[in-house]
């Protein structure tokens, strides 16, 4: 089963949400990126988001298993988007579902770190002012 | 002598203006590859911020190229 | 303003999350608590959630209000039910939304550890075997 | 002596039979009140694990009672 997903089109939560359920699920955390209008001190107007498919999507579902290794959860899952995104639209989808809820904050939390810091997605920003720009953050600034 | 196809992606697609190229090349290994591809595309980012891939696969720098073989310069990420 | 509520109906997630956006909000954490078929190693058919509803309202606002002050969100929203629910159902919702993830989840988790030690509701459950009863948890065992 | 209604939630309720009733009492203060009615209703939880809350606020087991004050119990909550 593939638990984290690239998207073309705009994510669907409730679906996903309901794939999670389950009848010992006492817990369900989850996370979204949105499209901020700033970044650095500058003015976005839109991004878009690229992606090396093939690798992207094994390291993607490799977080997602890890997190079903490391900790106590029933099931989760991961969708990012790809293509041009506008101010405030979902950039990202996590959702774990756990007994407990602290294995449900711990692994949603691994999901997103991870996914960020791993998996080959770039981001290509559009200012209000100057030239656009695609983002390589150096590891200790990838911190949003 | 190894032939192989290098994609690039992000800023590394910019500087190159392809997406994809297929390249000859004599080099050791993915290291000496990039330098050459560097030193060619006038590439910002150093060797250390990248990680590489091969066949769909992350792969170390030391490692050789395989004639025939997919590489994949990876520039740091900026998912989520 | 009020971020926390509660519902003697089923909550409607979608619009409780449209709250949240804002066009400087790149995070959204939320936590949702599911009724689970078991509790403590004993078959639930479902429950019901009582409250001091007066009392539940205000230690509620205080609550959230205090995540407001602590943490670095754009803003949030807490809402649990009251009466009768049945396996799968979602008892309590919390959704935060900040710049950045760091704060999101932290309120989150804040803010259910807060709901569920200090607002007055009380859950009483069936199980399939046995009489009903209600849960008067020990401080250290109201880990879920 | 004061009257006061005194609301009853989950297992103190069920326990007492009712929802809430009126009381006189001469009690010093809450933590009093609480020993004459769980004298009188056989209420399991000691005081020591309840909180108290008078007129909608948490108030403190050593508050007298105020007349025509409404007094609640809280058993140990159990939402989420």
């Amino acid at each position: 089963m593939k638990r984290f997903h690239l998207s073309e089109v705009p994510i669907q939560i409730a679906p996903l949400r309901d794939q999670l359920s389950h009848p010992t699920a006492g817990a369900f955390a989850s996370f979204e990126g949105w499209v901020r209008d700033h970044n650095d001190g500058r003015a976005v107007d839109g991004l878009r988001y690229e992606a090396y498919l093939a690798l992207a999507e094994k390291e993607g579902e490799r977080v997602l298993q890890e997190a079903m290794d490391k900790f106590a959860i029933v099931d989760a899952r991961c969708v990012h988007r790809i293509g041009d995104l506008a101010i405030g639209d979902l950039a990202v989808w996590v959702g774990v579902s756990a007994a407990h809820r602290g294995a449900a904050f711990d692994a949603c939390r691994y999901i997103i770190d991870e996914v960020k810091s791993r998996v080959p997605i770039w981001k290509h920003e559009r200012y209000r002012e100057g030239d656009p720009g695609w983002l390589h953050p150096e590891p200790d600034t990838a911190k949003e | 002598m190894a032939t192989v196809t290098v994609l690039y992606f992000a800023s590394l697609r910019d500087a190159s203006g392809v997406a994809s190229e297929r390249i000859e090349s004599t080099a050791a290994d993915l290291q000496t590859l990039y330098a050459e591809l560097q030193s060619r595309h006038g590439f910002a980012l150093p060797a250390n911020r990248l990680r590489v891939a091969a066949d769909g696969e992350f792969a170390k720098w030391g490692d050789a190229l395989r004639d025939g073989g997919e590489i994949a310069f990876i520039p740091p990420v900026s998912g989520g």
